[in-house]
């Protein structure tokens, strides 16, 4: 593998760039692996790649029904941040961040990965109640956090509306300085080529249709379109199309799919400094290096797999984005799209062993997923090597749902009384 | 007349002129120019500097699929608009646009440094460096990198402008008012269907406006078109200029922008700016015509370089010639038709250089009657001039090698790569497209919706097939809406059928390596990036796509997409198709927040839910917070005073003697039917059956999930009919939920639920002297203590207005809530307050109220509870029906983590050192000497200063908590470790004595 | 052109009046025994969605399937109460008085449905005069009343009144707003 | 924006008037007692989560306020039918056979 550095792009730009090397081979599937990854996006990718290097398993594929990245590794708002409230989230998003800091050098790959900050803002009595429990708690767990004024708020995002007369004053806001966002694509990319350059095959355009269990119900393999594959161990971590898969191999899954978008404006200079996330207001904003603002907005209502998304939601967002950021109305939508994020009841990721023998799965993440992708990629990674979880995974497990164990930072974050 | 304005000439008014500025200087354009036809009238062609190289850019085209010409503009303050596309925006008298990107100066970009160093610059490059060292990425090459990206600025001030919102329902809408949609509109409409025709541009028309010298109909275009207006007005279509389809959803849903005062110099003040129109459309027909594809060669790019089309744009519809000695290179014969057309108006046309070997003879033939040279079977290989285009060079091509140069000067070359079909709203709907070899390009496929698509958009060519295929779309997009089509005849004179080969970058005798011939003009995307994605493994032409950045510019890839999927499919080495077409998403033109937003903004955000008691409070100074929906009085200071000192001043009135509450916000149901008592047990976990009519009792609903999810006192009015009240925030939820068990779980039930939350105001007295002060006013229920125990409920009158009384209490103290009809509430709440002045009544608010019932360990739903509380934790296994079989969230109060040790439960929590508040929301540990991260045990909910007891106190839920009682925990705080002991949760009148009154 | 002179450049082209309250009831009722609850109210039930019907200055609008709200004149409203309390024994049912949880605004003008189409999303032609439905305006639940062509009335919650008639003022200016500006331009 | 059919209503009106209320012929169990944990656990969050035609609940909110059941299909998010509570679980094959005939 070339390595990349300033050094390698001088002296390919002196030969017209004509001897970069593929970033990673177009695999075709061979007929057995020891681990086969389901769901090419950085969450797979990253899994093959901490098997590679850090526990010695090269015989991997990881299979994608279409082209890599293109799940919603490459459809999401790129927010990275690890404040969660509960010692195991803060831990998983810990870990991810940790891990997020040194990715760029550790794959050889720019991830573009930017510590801008992301602020939180509180709008009324509970939200600064809510976010009180999350800085003190991040505190005592390690997790930076901190309280800022909606003075310090606006010194820290000037573009911000401060004005007590608001329908939603600013009334603080909890600022984590680690956090930031990256490059989505570049995640996936720099974990196929670092992964490839391991021995991975990156099998793409291969849908896997159904997941083959052997007499004694442990697991044989997958079927694809290409064949069958067989496999000792197979990972599931396909997003928002898990359940349909996991289905096929008797596990019941409790997840929905909903479809999410996003949105970008037209690139302006740079006027937005950092992350910024409204819960009440739901208002989620950053600016690319591109330029472009970029903005998240909630699930729809129903379940879907249409990455279609409504108008209404839509409106509802921009309106949010406005009322916090009034100087953008004037600012043009570029481009909406849609991802499918699968959400689990309490919200929080299943990532651990299933009831299947050498069955494996990463969903549930969310809207969250992105953020913890180098993070979830580990400790999947070490769960599918060990056969069993990472303690930072450990909390993460199905049976939770039936105990009644949750892990529910939406809940904590409850509701106005 | 300024020197490329054609005299009586285009649609503009040569009688109005219209001053305007750029960049500072003054210019002249006619009313109907645009920005971009009035420039290139006074001979400027240099607009703006690309996003990488800051390379000079000039006007590329006539449409909303502008690329370079982007500006800002500005009508006075507040009203500043970064990366406005000239080509679309209208000029009037005092327009001021300035150029973007560069610095100093348009003319002397020091950004165009880039340009040099373009070899660094490659595909994907700074995904191969900036890596090092570490910290330098975000102090130092990401600052730069983003500042030197970016186009306009962003605006600095709130927008003064409003925006607006309609819905509209039609038979047929028909988006794209050219030849096609205008005839597809009127066989639409005589069929007697309801028609909407939409057009971005200021008018109708489309094709035609640029090419006046068809005969339709025996009438010259124009004309044909006046009366085809005239006519569909007659036939009651509505018509919509200025109107862009800007998104295709769900079941022909459409949102649409309807621009209303950009082009104005004056509007009227309440005349919104955009309007957001959301159609639903029995069916929708889509004639959105084709765009016009450049040509990938060196130097493509320069001002003065534009689309063999855009110019006959220039030329007819503005009457502005886009230079005086015009060059045009073409693949397609479009161009030539332009090119006569400007030689005709008194331009020089150079040459005809056409790529294909054998254009028509006919063509050839115009071309020497006008003597234009024509080279056949050529290739473009470079441009020059920096500024603006100065010369061309060409060569020959025989069997794929490329032969000498030649160079032609020039101010001006048109180019056309052909044309490809305008598909975006039909891909909203992820319809499907197939590719066609013979025109290569994708056509319309499967259709996910209900839509026909006309004309160009499927491929056809020449206006009388297109207004043929638009009229009979409009009758099959009748018939299918269930009416009688009719459909007619078109006869066009001087039609300009014509055809053309497609092409990847044209062949070169220049190292390939060196060409800057672009793709995506604005992002800087050359084919030989899209060759080397390819090279790198981005094989997929969404992976392309992204790599390079190409199509992600604000013209969505309009221009670029379909030149950059071939040069993309020939590195690949597949056919295009199979490497696949970007999915086009909305909106069809980048739309300003503002249209989205509609009235949305401002006061119209979102509704403030007021009570009928909220203006005494405004009148009496109260600070308000936001709670829910609603706006509550949080307390009343008076003079000097902060909010500690009001809180604590009004908690020891009320204690003392008389506070007066709002309430009114809490959610109220009225509960009736013969099950109504079976409907209760099932939903609450409390037994209700025994309760007597004219009693209440508090009430805990649960999740199924066995987690609290709301609480408040119910009263039964009668056997049949009870009176609940829910927290504030959770009125709504609370409904839908019981309708949901009602109407899906229990339909056998014989009982009813109305929400009566705004039909009462509600009024709560609090203190040892709330019944002296009620009694007089009450009629029809006996007040004394024995006659209305605590806990009882009354209808009577108060005040003269019928009432909802309670005897209740959330303070610990004698307590009352009076409802009355919302509009007597604040004639109640008057009354009240000055039959109250004997007893220094006190008003008060939500903060006073947290407090007091904090004192009393009241939990609050939401604060001292957060999800993931079941009534144990919260020590409320009392609220819980022990003898009962079933109710809502039951059957999980056993699952195994649920009744395992080690959960948190709500205790009471006393500091050491009473003068210390805890945060609410601070975290307790029980060994304050560990290092990070620590086991915490559990957080502060509830804490509050008591005036009452003198010193602070909390509520927390703590890990076994009642267990720990009379221990001591700590709350490591940044401003010191505090130490505290674990209590009962009632801090005061643990008894009740003060009920008793 | 007449259309523009009869405009109002403050007000708008659509008359907007907050109407006096009026005695109004939340009733709801199974099938059994419907018809003789209608008659001990005074009034007809319509048993479809959206219709109405009126009898000696009593309506009924028909809002779900078991739903009805009921107007009456305020002097009445105790004897509705009455007469709907001796029904209960034989006919459970529920009424609940609901007079002061709305308010009603009433709009007339030729624009009025364009106007509401400014939050309406529904398809206001397929709910011809002398219907009703509840529906949602600006993400607000109301009750709309079609009087005449150009005549509604318009229920919503107290709490959301103001919004909503600030929302239909802004639109009944703009309106006024873009007649002037045809007018110049005509 | 949906257009969805209120069986109640018997109107096609826009998604604005409806919320979604999760998958449909769900019923609570008649004695959730009788239930082992798992059991509860299949009926509190297990859900069939379908790429195709999905049965799910809507309420017309702000409309006639009744729940009632539909048939979407969830990569097209197209309706193929929706019908009142209590009535049968409609057929898949005849919905789609419907469907394809249009």
């Amino acid at each position: 593998m070339t390595r990349f550095s300033a050094l390698s792009l001088l002296k390919n730009a002196m030969t017209g760039h004509k001897d970069w090397e593929p970033q990673w081979p177009d695999s075709e599937p061979k007929q057995e692996y020891d681990v086969v990854i389901v769901g090419a996006g950085g969450h797979g990718l990253g899994a093959a790649y901490y098997l590679a290097k850090e526990h010695g398993i090269t015989n991997v594929a990881v299979i994608d029904k279409g082209w890599l990245g293109g799940g919603n590794t490459g459809r999401n708002t790129t927010i990275i941040r690890s404040n969660y409230l509960y010692d195991e989230s803060a831990r998983m998003y810990d870990h991810a961040l940790d891990l997020w800091e040194g990715l760029s050098q550790e794959l050889n790959y720019n991830v573009m990965f930017s510590q801008r900050g992301v602020m939180m803002l509180a709008h009324n009595v509970h939200d600064v109640q809510s976010f009180h429990r999350h800085l003190h708690s991040n505190r005592l767990n390690g997790v930076d956090n901190q309280w800022l004024t909606p003075e310090e708020a606006k010194a820290y995002c000037p573009p911000l509306n401060i004005s007590k007369s608001a329908r939603y004053p600013v009334m603080g806001a909890a600022l984590q300085r680690r956090a930031g966002t990256a490059r989505h694509d570049a995640v996936a990319w720099g974990y196929a080529r670092a992964a490839a350059a391991r021995g991975v095959d990156i099998v793409q355009n291969c849908p896997v249709t159904a997941i083959r269990r052997d007499s004694n119900g442990a697991v044989e393999g997958v079927e694809t379109a290409r064949g069958f594959i067989r496999a000792k161990k197979v990972a599931v971590s396909a997003a928002g199309h898990t359940s349909v898969l996991m289905d096929t191999a008797g596990v019941r899954l409790p997840l929905e799919s909903y479809p999410l978008q996003a949105l970008v404006s037209e690139p302006v200079k740079p006027i937005f400094p950092c992350v910024v996330m409204s819960n009440t207001v739901h208002a989620y904003v950053s600016q690319s290096d591109k330029g472009e603002l970029v903005v998240g907005a909630g699930t729809d209502q129903y379940t879907s797999y249409s990455q279609r998304g409504g108008l209404p939601h839509i409106q509802h967002t921009v309106a949010a984005v406005c009322e916090v950021f009034p100087i953008f109305t004037r600012m043009r939508m570029l481009r909406k799209w849609g991802g499918i994020v699968d959400v689990t009841p309490d919200r929080s990721p299943i990532l651990n062993k299933t009831p299947v023998q050498g069955l494996y799965v990463n969903c549930g993440w969310g809207t969250g997923g992105f953020k913890a992708t180098p993070g979830a990629a580990n400790v999947l990674a070490w769960t599918v090597a060990r056969d069993e979880p990472h303690p930072i995974n450990a909390p993460f497990h199905l049976d939770r749902f039936r105990t009644g164990r949750l892990i529910d930072e939406a809940a904590a974050a409850a509701v106005a009384h | 007349m300024t020197a490329f304005r054609v005299a009586e000439s285009g649609r503009v008014r040569h009688d109005r002129p219209v001053e305007f500025q750029f960049d500072g200087r003054s210019y002249q354009g006619l009313e109907g120019d645009t920005l971009a036809s009035a420039l290139l009238a006074n001979g400027v062609h240099l607009l703006g500097r690309s996003f990488k190289y800051h390379r000079p850019r000039g006007i590329l085209t006539a449409g909303s699929e502008e690329p370079n010409a982007l500006v800002g503009t500005r009508r006075g303050p507040g009203r500043y608009e970064p990366n406005t596309r000239a080509t679309v925006q209208e000029i009037w008298d005092g327009l001021q646009a300035e150029s973007q990107n560069r610095y100093p100066k348009l003319s002397f970009d020091l950004g165009a440094i880039n340009d040099r160093l373009y070899m660094l610059f490659s595909a994907g490059f700074y995904y191969k460096t900036f890596m090092w060292p570490r910290s330098f990425w975000e102090r130092v090459y990401e600052p730069l990198i983003r500042r030197a990206a970016g186009l306009g600025k962003a605006p600095q001030e709130p927008d003064p402008d409003h925006y607006a919102e309609r819905h509209l329902h039609t038979d047929i809408l028909v988006v794209g008012g050219g030849p096609a949609g205008l005839s597809a509109a009127r066989s639409a409409a005589k069929s007697g269907a309801r028609v909407v025709l939409v057009d971005e541009s200021a008018e109708m028309g489309g094709h035609l406006l640029s090419e006046p010298g068809l005969v339709i109909d025996g009438q010259p275009a124009w004309d044909w078109l006046a009366g085809m207006l005239e006519e569909l007005r007659e036939l009651g279509v509505r018509v919509m200029s200025r109107t862009t389809a800007i998104g295709y959803y769900h079941q022909n849903f459409l949102a649409l922008c309807e621009r209303l005062s950009d082009h104005l110099k004056e509007a009227p003040a309440d005349l919104p700016r955009e309007r957001l129109w959301q159609v639903r459309a029995g069916q929708v027909v889509l004639a959105q015509g084709a765009l016009e594809k450049p040509l990938v060669f060196d130097g493509n790019d320069r001002p003065g370089v534009m689309l063999a089309g855009a110019a006959q744009t220039y030329l007819h519809r503005y009457g502005v010639r886009a230079g005086d000695r015009h060059v045009v290179a073409t693949s397609h014969d479009s161009a030539w038709h332009a090119a006569f057309d400007l030689s005709d108006a008194g331009s020089r046309v150079e040459a005809i250089v056409d790529t294909r070997a054998n254009p028509s003879d006919a063509l050839r033939e115009a071309a020497r009657d006008r003597g234009i040279r024509v080279l056949s079977g050529h290739t473009v290989t470079g441009t020059s001039g920096r500024l603006r285009v100065n010369a061309v060079r060409v060569n020959p091509v025989h069997d794929g090698s490329v032969g000498p140069a030649e160079t032609l000067g020039c101010d001006s070359l048109l180019m056309s790569g052909g044309w490809t079909p305008s598909l975006h709203l039909f891909s909203h709907t992820k319809g499907t497209l197939r590719w066609d070899d013979e025109s290569d390009a994708f056509l319309p496929d499967q259709q996910a919706e209900a839509c026909h698509i006309a004309g160009a958009g499927r491929g056809l060519w020449g206006v009388e097939a297109v207004l043929q295929d638009g009229d009979l779309r409009g009758a099959e997009a009748a018939e299918a809406a269930g009416h009688k089509p009719e459909s007619g005849a078109f006869q066009v004179e001087n039609d300009r059928t014509g055809s053309g080969e497609t092409h990847r970058e044209l062949p070169s005798d220049r190292k390939p390596g060196r060409a800057r011939a672009f793709v995506d003009y604005q992002n800087d995307v050359t084919a030989k990036d899209i060759r080397l994605a390819v090279r790198e493994g981005m094989k997929s032409i969404e992976h392309v796509k992204r790599y390079t950045t190409n199509g992600m510019a604000t013209d969505q890839g309009k221009l670029s997409n379909m030149n950059g999927l071939m040069i993309a499919a020939d590195a690949v080495g597949k056919a295009p198709p199979q490497v696949g077409l970007t999915t086009f998403r909305p909106p069809y033109t980048p739309t300003t927040f503002g249209a989205f937003a509609g009235y949305h903004r401002g006061d119209h955000f979102e509704v403030v839910r007021k009570t009928p008691i909220d203006s005494w409070a405004e009148e009496n100074g109260a600070v308000f917070e936001p709670v829910s929906q609603w706006r509550r009085a949080w307390y009343f200071p008076r003079q000097g005073e902060d909010m500690e000192a009001a809180v604590a001043r009004e908690c020891l009135a009320t204690r003392k003697s008389l506070g007066i509450f709002d309430a009114s916000t809490l959610g109220k149901i009225e509960i009736a039917g013969p099950d109504a008592v079976e409907f209760m047990n099932r939903m609450y976990t409390n037994p209700w059956t025994k309760l007597a009519p004219g009693r209440c009792r508090y009430g805990l609903l649960l999740g199924e999930d066995g987690f609290i999810r709301d609480d408040g006192v119910i009263g039964r009015l009668s056997d049949d009919l009870f009176h609940v009240t829910t927290t504030t925030g959770g009125a709504a939820r609370v409904l839908t939920m019981m309708e949901d068990y009602l109407q899906t779980e229990w339909p056998d039930l014989n009982v009813w639920l109305t929400s009566t939350t705004e039909q009462w105001a509600t009024i709560a007295l609090n203190g040892p002297n709330a019944r002296r002060v009620l009694e007089p006013f009450v009629e029809g229920q006996d007040l004394s203590p024995e006659a209305f125990v605590h806990m009882s409920v009354a209808e009577c009158r108060v005040a003269g207005f019928p009432a909802r009384l309670f005897r209740l209490s959330f303070t610990g103290e004698l307590s009352f809530e009076i409802n009355v009809p919302a509009r007597y509430g604040r004639a109640l709440w008057e009354k009240l307050y000055e039959a109250g002045q004997q007893y220094d009544v006190c008003p008060y608010g939500t903060e006073t109220m947290h407090v007091l019932r904090a004192e009393k360990g009241f939990i609050i739903v939401g604060q001292d509870t957060d999800g993931t509380v079941t009534p144990d934790d919260a020590g409320m296994s009392w609220a819980v029906g022990k003898k009962k079989t079933d109710f809502v969230g039951m059957r999980s109060l056993s699952r195994p983590d649920l009744v395992a040790p080690g959960r948190k439960q709500l205790v009471g929590l006393l500091t050491e050192d009473g003068s210390v508040r805890l945060d609410e929301g601070a975290q307790v540990v029980a060994d304050p000497n560990q290092s990070v991260p620590m086991a915490m045990i559990g957080h502060v909910s509830s804490s509050y200063h008591s005036a009452t007891l003198g010193r602070s106190i909390a509520l927390a839920l703590l890990k076994d908590g009642r267990n720990l009682k009379g221990q001591e925990v700590y709350v490591p705080l940044p401003s010191g470790l505090h130490k505290a002991r674990v209590t009962d949760t009632v801090f005061y009148d643990p008894e009740g004595e003060r009920l008793k009154v | 052109m007449s259309k523009a002179s009869k405009i109002n450049p403050v007000r708008g082209p659509v008359q907007l009046e907050v109407m006096e309250p009026v005695a109004r009831f939340s009733l709801r009722v199974g099938k059994q025994g419907r018809q003789q609850l209608g008659q001990a109210l005074g009034l007809e039930l319509p048993e479809r969605i959206g219709m109405r019907s009126s009898q000696g200055g009593r309506e009924a609008l028909c809002l779900g399937p078991d739903e009805w709200v009921v107007l009456a004149p305020e002097a009445e409203r105790e004897t509705l109460f009455t007469a709907a309390l001796e029904a209960y024994a034989e006919v459970p049912h529920s009424l609940a008085e609901i007079s002061d949880r709305e308010i009603t605004l009433r709009l007339e003008g030729e624009r009025a449905t364009d106007l509401l189409t400014i939050a309406c999303p529904r398809n206001l032609e397929l709910m011809p005069p002398g219907s009703g439905r509840r529906t949602v305006m600006g993400g607000i639940q109301v009750v709309l009343w079609r009087d005449g062509q150009d005549a509604y009335r318009l229920d919503v919650w107290r709490s959301f009144f103001d919004y909503i008639h600030s929302l239909l003022e802004t639109g009944n200016r703009e309106f006024a707003a873009e007649a002037q500006l045809e007018s110049q331009s005509a | 924006m949906l257009l969805i059919h209120c069986p109640y209503c018997d109107e096609d009106l826009p998604e604005l008037e409806f919320t979604y209320a999760g998958e449909a012929h769900i019923d609570r169990p008649a004695d959730p007692a009788s239930l082992d944990d798992e059991a509860w656990r299949n009926y509190l969050f297990i859900r069939s989560n379908v790429k195709g035609p999905h049965y799910e609940r809507w309420r017309h909110n702000h409309g006639c306020a009744r729940f009632f059941n539909a048939v979407r299909d969830t990569v097209s998010d197209r309706f193929l039918t929706t019908y009142r509570v209590g009535e049968p679980r409609p057929d898949l094959e005849s919905l789609i056979g419907k469907e394809g005939r249009e």
